[in-house]
């Protein structure tokens, strides 16, 4: 009976994936304001949608005999490779799936809210709502997935939407490089994750959630005992399928894309590369979270590159001075915090802590981060820059602005009672009770962030006025709206009872508060905003003499430890110049040079041979005697044979 | 006369009118009135056959005409469709219609020009509906050899090296084809009883073991230079580089399906102990072929060449799954042909659109075009999506579909070739979006471009069905792929025996 | 039949003046020469029938017949290739085997 | 015995009567009306021809010296309509001024060659087979030699002259050793007592080599190119179809029967002789650029291909070449056409006179576009069928690695094909030959070709006709 109920979600992607044909085709015949309003409205449909299933799903039908269940309202069959390998389209109804529902109407529905003031008078304004209708419906669509290779399928749609937006400003060769690199390293990462889905659908002979996920579950069975070089077999598919993960969620060392993928319009950032699809990593984990129970080595690599991670990017966030660039860096470095929590998470109820905070982090993240973007996006629209170094004491000019980018601020920094700290609390539980080294790293790179975030905060809303050629104003109020909803939510969702509803097994249970360990966040928190606000509360040159004094690691941080450096070498000294155009040349003068050679060769023995006709009557003569003879001889020895 | 010698019969009347017509305007458009009922009648077949097919006609091969022909050889005139012709002729019916748009603007000799192009195709119609190997290759040498004139004559660039090139690699193959058919027809009844060259009755046989050893590598390689199998691809840049636009579009979207068609449908189905036996160094080449080709694709600067390369990379990949010996494998290289014809084609008609207006091929000298022409560069954009396997768009299909079954195998040898196959589309992704960046995006390198125009309406005509076909398939690839792997199952089981 | 003679005899005799012919063909450099050592070969061949049907087949006439058709025709073939000689002579003023190998290659 | 017999020779003695009638024609007409006596000569032998097709009766003459079966009358029509054909080219040049009063010369000597090579074709015996031969043989040479204005031509006839002479005698000698071993020149009488000896091993070769040098296969070939070079273009086409069709059919006709029991040894002599004749050809047609020479050195080729068929010793293999020979009639005599045309047009031979040639001649260079496909074995034309049927003979027969040299060869020649299609359609000249007008005849005849290398290879019947007819070892 919820089925039925359910089955109008199929709605949302009807009608975005029209609102995208529509703006698309015809955007360049509508007015801008038009083609965006038309993405807006439906946007905010699905949004209005999702609401309501959240709703149900929670209040009403979810509940099946005291656990949430994984319903399957709507499913038809794509394509049929055999009786049992089936990619169907259709919607999958389970807790994290109504989460995210929920996550990406709502950030989504403010960015398209908030474009209309930023993106006002762009040339291309149709063109951008056209990607951002493309964009939500490929993240819904990959949210709901019923099985992995439709996951697989809007997993690349959402890649090349990203892709788009990214190059959203395509004269500028930075945009466009860093569109490039962004679509071509998830491109690469997603090349694990399809083997990943090819092993593990030989192996289960399925692709559908529910039967992979389900009680009965043949994952873990059809590999047991199986290995290869000496990790279990299931662990390599399991590794391979993270890496798809890593490299959407910009893991170290997939992370790389990221910070130019800031090359796109804020919103974009906003949406795309904080909220939203940047945690598909995590979503995919989580979605298979069943399976990674069985591959506790899969589990370990994730905790590890998440804990690693989150150290490595705050400590870049800490140099940095583009302001949506130290923002990118925060975004992996929260990922990591997730991806952690993932990887320590057990399985089931209280152990399942990790899973729970996890999906928590995920969901106040997607709002307080958002919110911080659209803040940067409301700053830069007002002094038309990116760099902190040219800001200082906006707090006059945008009072709003700068009171819901305090209030997210204060959120990731983990100070109570807004959003961040409660799920970052949850995640420091469980890292731990899981390993204590972990929980000391994440308590360490919570003060991290809670320095680097006010770092920006102070020098960009504090600080002396620097004169700006014409006076900042206050964002529009289409921009201001997103502003104040997401700051609301940034600052109350921390308090929604989450393991009540998203838990790795479905089942409810209740978490305790730890004072133990939130006392010791809170206190570093504490110390990090005390931190940035001696350096860069007032004028001063404290943070420079900072640097100066510890030159290397100040280098190292501020040119990101030189990771692009490094992959830049491999493409193009190792690949293109070591290995794409040697085999040019050998195709070119080996493999077809052998072509034209055999020519050659006959063209010589030809030439070389011309001189048999020499036109002599004589030589005739003795060519026919001779060669009469020589068959005389032959045959006899033939005959002799 | 049956429905399916039409398919040969209205092409060649097209020739016969259009050679009493010498103004330019007319011929074009009784070429394009011609093609485009050949195009219709191809749709209304492929209705009949479904019609066929539900009605619950099992049998293998439809609407079949058999006619004997040289009686000492017993040659037959013997045609017929299953799932898997009907598929590739709808492909040939649609590229040839849209080839003759993207030749529009043929001013020189352009009746004969048509005339050659319509051969072709008449070539390749035939090809595809023939039951009988003599007709069969019949068909394909006379397809393969207006080549010589359509480049020669209309071509650009080093046109007479190339045309001559690719003229005798592929006759050269042809020729040693030629051997494995004879071969095959004379092994066609090793127990006793009528020699045929029926293909249909061949593969219900088993040829001797040391026959076959001795004639798939002929009859492979065969099909397979015309597949541009490494390292027998060399004609392949050369000869796409210098052909009009319309040749390279037929070329790489049809004729070079033919070797994929023959090598899947000929060598393996009727010589499958011996491909069992050879498989393995098949494999490699066609591995080398796909990775190989794309990392060639890398380095290119000039746009045909690009593509050139990529065709070789997705052809290799069809030669691979036809190595599989996995029926979904063999879905896959079927429906791989379909779309990389498609998607090869587009790229083609793009490629000489844009040409006709810059000039230049080389991607260096372009860029910020699609400011200049967004249509085409949107066009090319989504060409470049397509033929990177993004999802909703033909190639994504076909690929994983060969990606699955080709996983089917267990053994570590095709694991490893299959990974390597795989890695193959990154490749693609990295000189895709290379070319794309330089050429389209960024700011305009040259401003004599500025003052471009952008498609014209039979441009337009010629981009907007491609990509609607490739887009329709992407995104509903359900009956297609459940037709072929239906008619694929017979000629499967038989492998087996 | 001549006393003491046996048929390989003659055949060696005619077998050599074959060679010879052949030889002077290969070798002479005169036009009108060369014809004479072909009609040496000729002559060979028809001893060669003439001995066989003496020596081997006496009852049957095919030999003798053979033998006198091919002088008929030698005649004749020595009648056209001396009608082309002298051509040859009038136009280059000498029958030496140089003059007839312009066309080469 | 009474009259009635001699009809079983019909076809030689209608071309006896065209003969004489021709004789007696000339003697009443004076230099003028030659365009008459060329249009009378045609007509004769067109009556001649269609003669020919009429029902006639079998039987042997001369106590088998001569023999006329169904077969030989078959082999002499495909000779008569080639003989026709070439007959109507040849009008163009024979009304060219350097002609007056050769004319009737002209047809009385091709005719009288015609009538050796029936002789061959039909001889019971050597001593008929020879007679035919140098019937065959020495008007030939006076053919050769015919514009005596020319240095070329009468080099090149005292070549043929000289070497045919050298290689009947070798043949001779072959034939006088086959006598000596088997006792007769009977071919019924010789093929029973053939055991393979060594006397009769060598009789073979010679044998085989003055065959050998008639459809001039490598070692034997070397003639060729120099007198087709120097041979007025429509007398070279003759040598090129006629005559080496004509001696092919009485190698085939002979090594089936005569020499059937040495099929041992031939086997191995087509075998290297097939290998050498088309390489040898192939490699040398490469280089060509007088067109005539260009055509010598692939006749050469072609040659080689028809050892194939022989080679198979069975039914089909004769059918496919008696089949190959009467589609290379149609070819050769399509491209030697246009060749000739051009040349006494233009007086151009060569291969670059050729570029840009389509411009100005559409027609012909299409009438040339099709010959040499035709030639080359490219569908849909005639030749794409002999080729294919000549190499299932020979794979019939498990000659897999000869079919393989072959093919190799088709690609070889292919290429030398190709380059005059890319002079002629390929390449812009800014002063390309100019238009060209021929006269009916030349027109019909070229017209006749062009149908037969369309027509021959699409329509069945006309190989199984031949098939018929056709028997094997």
């Amino acid at each position: 009976m919820q089925t039925e109920l359910f089955s109008n979600t199929v709605w949302i992607l009807v009608v975005l994936f029209f609102a995208f044909a529509i703006v698309g085709l015809f955007g360049n015949r509508l007015k801008p304001m038009l083609s965006g309003a038309i993405s807006t409205v439906a946007i905010l449909f699905s949004a209005v949608i999702s609401y309501t299933t959240a709703y149900f799903y929670f209040f009403q039908d979810g509940m099946i005999n005291g656990k949430y269940a994984m319903l399957i309202p709507f499913q038809h069959e794509w394509l049929k490779f055999s009786d049992t390998l089936v990619i169907n389209m259709g919607i999958m109804i389970d807790p994290i799936s109504v989460m995210m529902l929920v996550v990406v109407t709502t950030v989504s529905a403010m960015v398209h809210i908030y474009s209309f003031g930023y993106m006002k008078g762009e040339i291309g304004f149709e063109r951008y709502y056209a990607f951002l209708s493309l964009f939500s419906f490929s993240m819904l669509g990959l949210v709901m997935s019923t099985n992995l290779f439709q996951m697989y399928i809007f997993w690349e749609l959402v890649g090349v939407s990203s892709y788009l937006l990214i190059g959203f400003y395509y004269k500028k060769p930075s945009a466009v490089n860093a569109s490039k690199k962004a679509f071509i390293v998830t491109r690469f990462a997603d090349l694990g994750f399809l083997v990943g889905i090819l092993l593990l659908s030989f192996y289960t002979r399925t692709f559908d959630f529910t039967t992979l996920l389900g009680p009965d579950s043949t994952a873990i069975s059809s590999m047991a005992g199986l290995s290869f070089m000496g990790v279990s077999t299931i662990s390599w598919v399991m590794i391979l399928i993270f890496m798809g993960g890593a490299g959407k969620s910009a893991m170290f060392p997939l992370h790389i894309w990221l910070p130019d993928a800031m090359e796109g319009p804020t919103p974009v950032s906003a949406l795309i590369h904080a909220a939203t699809m940047v945690v598909a990593g995590v979503y995919l984990v989580a979605r298979l979270f069943s399976i990674y129970i069985g591959a506790p080595e899969a589990l370990a690599v994730i905790a590890f590159i998440g804990a690693f991670t989150s150290l490595f990017a705050a400590i870049i966030a800490v140099t940095q001075t583009d302001i949506k660039r130290v923002l990118a860096f925060s975004t992996i470095s929260q990922i990591g915090y997730m991806m952690l929590a993932l990887g320590v998470s057990g399985y089931g109820g209280e152990e399942g802590l990790g899973f729970m905070a996890s999906m928590f982090h995920l969901f106040t993240h997607a709002m307080f981060k958002a919110l911080l973007f659209l803040g940067a996006g409301a700053v830069i629209h007002a002094v038309h820059s990116n760099y902190m170094t040219e800001m200082g004491g906006l707090r006059k000019y945008l009072p709003i602005t700068h009171i819901t980018f305090l209030i997210a601020a204060l959120a990731i920094s983990g100070i109570p009672p807004f959003a961040g700290f409660f799920s970052k609390d949850e995640i420091l539980v469980a890292a731990w009770a899981n390993n204590p080294l972990y929980f000391w790293t994440e308590w360490f790179v919570a003060g991290l962030t809670a320095f680097y975030m006010f770092r920006l905060y102070f020098s960009v809303f504090w600080g002396e006025n620097r004169n700006y050629e014409k006076k900042p104003h206050e964002a529009p109020v289409s921009m201001l709206i997103a502003l104040v909803y997401l700051g609301i939510a940034s600052a109350v969702v921390g308090f929604i009872p989450f393991s009540q509803f998203v838990t790795s097994d479905g089942i409810p249970f209740d978490i305790h508060f730890h004072w133990n360990i939130a006392l010791p966040s809170i206190g570093i928190a504490l110390v990090g905003i005390g931190i940035a606000a001696w350096m860069y509360l007032k004028p001063g040159n404290v943070a420079d003499k900072m640097a100066t004094s510890m030159p290397g690691v100040y280098k190292l941080s501020l040119n990101k430890f030189y990771i692009d450096e490094i992959y830049l070498w491999i493409t193009h000294k190792i690949i293109f110049k070591g290995i794409a155009a040697p085999i040019a040349w050998f195709d070119r003068h080996v493999v077809d040079g052998s072509m034209n050679g055999i020519a050659w060769v006959t063209q010589q023995v030809s030439g070389r041979t011309k001189k048999l006709q020499s036109g002599q009557l004589q030589q005739y003569g003795y060519a026919m005697v001779l060669g009469a003879v020589a068959f005389v001889l032959l045959l006899l020895y033939w005959g002799a044979r | 006369m049956d429905r399916l010698s039409l398919l040969v019969l209205v092409p060649a009347l097209t020739m016969v009118i259009i050679a009493m017509f010498k103004d330019p305007k007319k011929v074009r458009l009784i070429a394009a009135v011609g093609m485009g009922v050949q195009l219709i009648q191809i749709l209304f077949l492929l209705f009949a056959f479904f019609a066929e097919r539900n009605a619950g006609n099992t049998s293998e091969m439809l609407f079949v005409t058999d006619v004997v022909w040289y009686q000492s050889l017993n040659i037959h005139y013997a045609v017929g469709i299953d799932g898997i012709s009907v598929a590739m002729l709808l492909l040939t019916g649609i590229i040839v219609f849209v080839g003759v748009f993207a030749s529009w603007e043929i001013e020189d000799r352009t009746q004969e020009f048509f005339i050659t192009l319509i051969l072709l195709a008449t070539g390749v119609f035939g090809f595809f509906i023939s039951l009988d190997l003599f007709t069969l290759f019949m068909f394909y040498e006379l397809a393969v050899i207006p080549m010589y004139l359509l480049i020669g004559i209309w071509g650009s660039g080093p046109k007479e090296y190339s045309a001559m090139k690719l003229t005798l690699m592929l006759m050269g193959a042809s020729a040693l084809l030629l051997v494995g058919i004879l071969g095959i027809y004379f092994n066609s009844a090793p127990d006793g009883g009528q020699l045929t060259f029926n293909f249909i009755e061949i593969s219900k046989v088993n040829m001797p073991m040391e026959a076959q050893m001795f004639f798939f590598p002929l009859t492979f390689i065969g099909f397979g230079v015309l597949a541009a199998m490494y390292p027998f691809h060399t004609w392949s840049p050369d000869g796409h580089a210098s052909a009009p636009t319309a040749v390279s579009m037929l070329h790489a979207g049809v004729l070079m399906k033919l070797g994929g068609y023959g090598a899947l449908r000929i060598a393996i189905m009727l010589m499958p102990d011996a491909a069992h036996e050879m498989a393995w160094f098949f494999i490699i080449l066609a591995v080398i072929g796909s990775v190989y080709g794309a990392l060639g694709a890398v380095a290119q600067k000039d746009l045909k060449y690009i593509n050139a390369y990529s065709s070789v990379s997705h052809l290799g990949l069809i030669l691979f799954a036809a190595l599989m010996f996995n029926q979904v494998a063999y879905e896959g290289a079927v429906l791989q042909m379909i779309s990389h014809g498609l998607i090869t084609a587009l790229f083609f008609a793009l490629i000489g659109m844009i040409y006709s207006r810059t000039h230049t091929r080389n991607i260096d000298e372009m860029g910020g075009l699609m400011k200049v022409m967004p249509v085409l560069g949107v066009a090319y954009m989504v060409a470049g999506f397509a033929s990177l396997g993004l999802p909703g768009f033909s190639a994504f299909v076909a690929e994983m579909t060969i990606f699955v079954g080709s996983f089917q195998n267990t053994d570590l040898f095709t694991r490893v070739a299959t990974v390597l196959v795989v890695s193959s589309i990154v490749i693609t992704a990295v000189y895709i979006l290379r070319a794309a960046g330089i050429m389209l995006y960024g700011p305009i390198k040259n401003k004599k471009f500025e003052m471009l125009p952008d498609a014209r309406w039979y441009d337009k005509v010629a981009v907007f069905i491609l990509i609607g076909v490739i887009t329709g398939i992407g995104m509903f690839p359900g009956w297609l792929s459940n037709m072929i792997f239906t008619d694929l199952t017979p000629m499967f089981e038989r492998m087996g025996n | 039949m001549i006393e003491g003679i046996g048929v390989f005899d003659v055949l060696v005799v005619s077998t050599a003046m074959f060679f010879i012919g052949i030889y002077g063909f290969l070798v002479r450099k005169n036009l009108i020469t060369i014809l004479m050592s072909i009609e040496l070969v000729l002559n060979s061949v028809n001893i060669n029938f003439v001995v066989f049907n003496k020596y081997l087949y006496p009852d049957l006439l095919q030999g003798y017949m053979f033998a006198l058709f091919a002088i008929g025709i030698a005649a004749a073939e020595a009648a056209v290739a001396i009608a082309i000689i002298l051509n040859v002579f009038r136009k280059m003023k000498g029958i030496d085997v140089e003059h007839v190998d312009t066309m080469k290659y | 015995m009474e009259l009635s017999k001699f009809l079983i020779m019909r076809s030689e003695l209608s071309l006896l009567v065209v003969i004489l009638l021709l004789l007696i024609v000339e003697i009443f007409s004076s230099k003028r009306d030659q365009a008459a006596l060329i249009n009378l000569a045609t007509g004769f032998f067109l009556l001649h021809t269609i003669l020919g097709f009429m029902p006639g009766v079998e039987g042997v003459l001369f106590g088998g010296m001569y023999q006329h079966t169904a077969l030989t009358e078959m082999m002499k029509n495909i000779l008569n309509v080639g003989v026709l054909i070439l007959l109507m080219q040849s009008s163009g040049w024979l009304k060219m001024d350097s002609n007056i009063g050769k004319v009737s010369e002209y047809f009385m000597l091709t005719m009288s060659t015609l009538m050796g090579m029936y002789f061959m074709i039909s001889a019971g015996d050597f001593l008929m087979m020879y007679l035919g031969l140098e019937l065959a043989t020495i008007p030939l040479a006076a053919l050769v030699a015919y514009n005596l204005k020319e240095m070329k031509s009468i080099e090149a006839g005292a070549k043929f002259i000289l070497l045919a002479a050298l290689s009947s005698g070798i043949m001779l000698f072959g034939i006088s050793l086959i006598y000596g071993s088997s006792g007769s020149v009977i071919y019924t009488e010789v093929m029973g007592n053939m055991n393979m000896n060594t006397l009769q091993i060598v009789a073979m070769v010679f044998f085989l080599a003055g065959l050998g040098f008639k459809i001039s296969l490598v070692p034997f070939h070397f003639w060729t190119a120099d007198v087709y070079e120097g041979a007025p273009a429509n007398v070279a086409a003759y040598l090129s179809v006629i005559s080496k069709g004509a001696s092919a059919f009485v190698l085939v006709t002979l090594l089936f029967t005569v020499f059937k029991d040495l099929f041992a040894a031939w086997e191995v002599l087509l075998y290297a002789m097939a290998v050498l004749t088309m390489t040898v050809g192939n490699l040398f047609a490469l280089r060509q650029q007088n067109m005539q020479r260009f055509l010598a050195f692939s006749s050469i080729a072609q040659a080689g291909f028809i050892l194939l068929g022989i080679i198979s010793g069975t039914h089909y293999g004769m059918t496919t070449v008696i089949y190959f020979v009467l589609v290379y009639v149609f070819s050769n005599l399509g491209a030697f056409g246009v060749i000739s045309i051009v040349q006494n047009a233009t007086g151009k031979f060569r291969m670059d006179d050729y570029s840009g040639f389509y411009q100005t001649n559409p027609r012909l260079s299409l009438v040339m576009l099709l010959s040499l496909f035709s030639l080359a074995g490219i569908p849909p034309v005639a030749g794409f069928f002999g080729k294919f049927f000549l190499f299932a003979a020979a794979a019939e027969q498990g000659y897999y690695w000869l079919v393989i040299i072959a093919v190799l060869n088709t690609i070889i020649s292919l290429y030398y094909y190709l380059r005059v299609v890319k002079r002629m359609f390929l390449e812009r000249s800014d002063k390309p030959i100019a238009l060209i007008n021929s006269d009916f005849l030349t027109k019909t005849s070229i017209a006749l070709s062009v149908v037969g290398i369309l027509v021959v290879g699409v329509l069945s019947q006309v190989f199984d006709w031949i098939s018929l007819y056709s028997w094997g070892m």
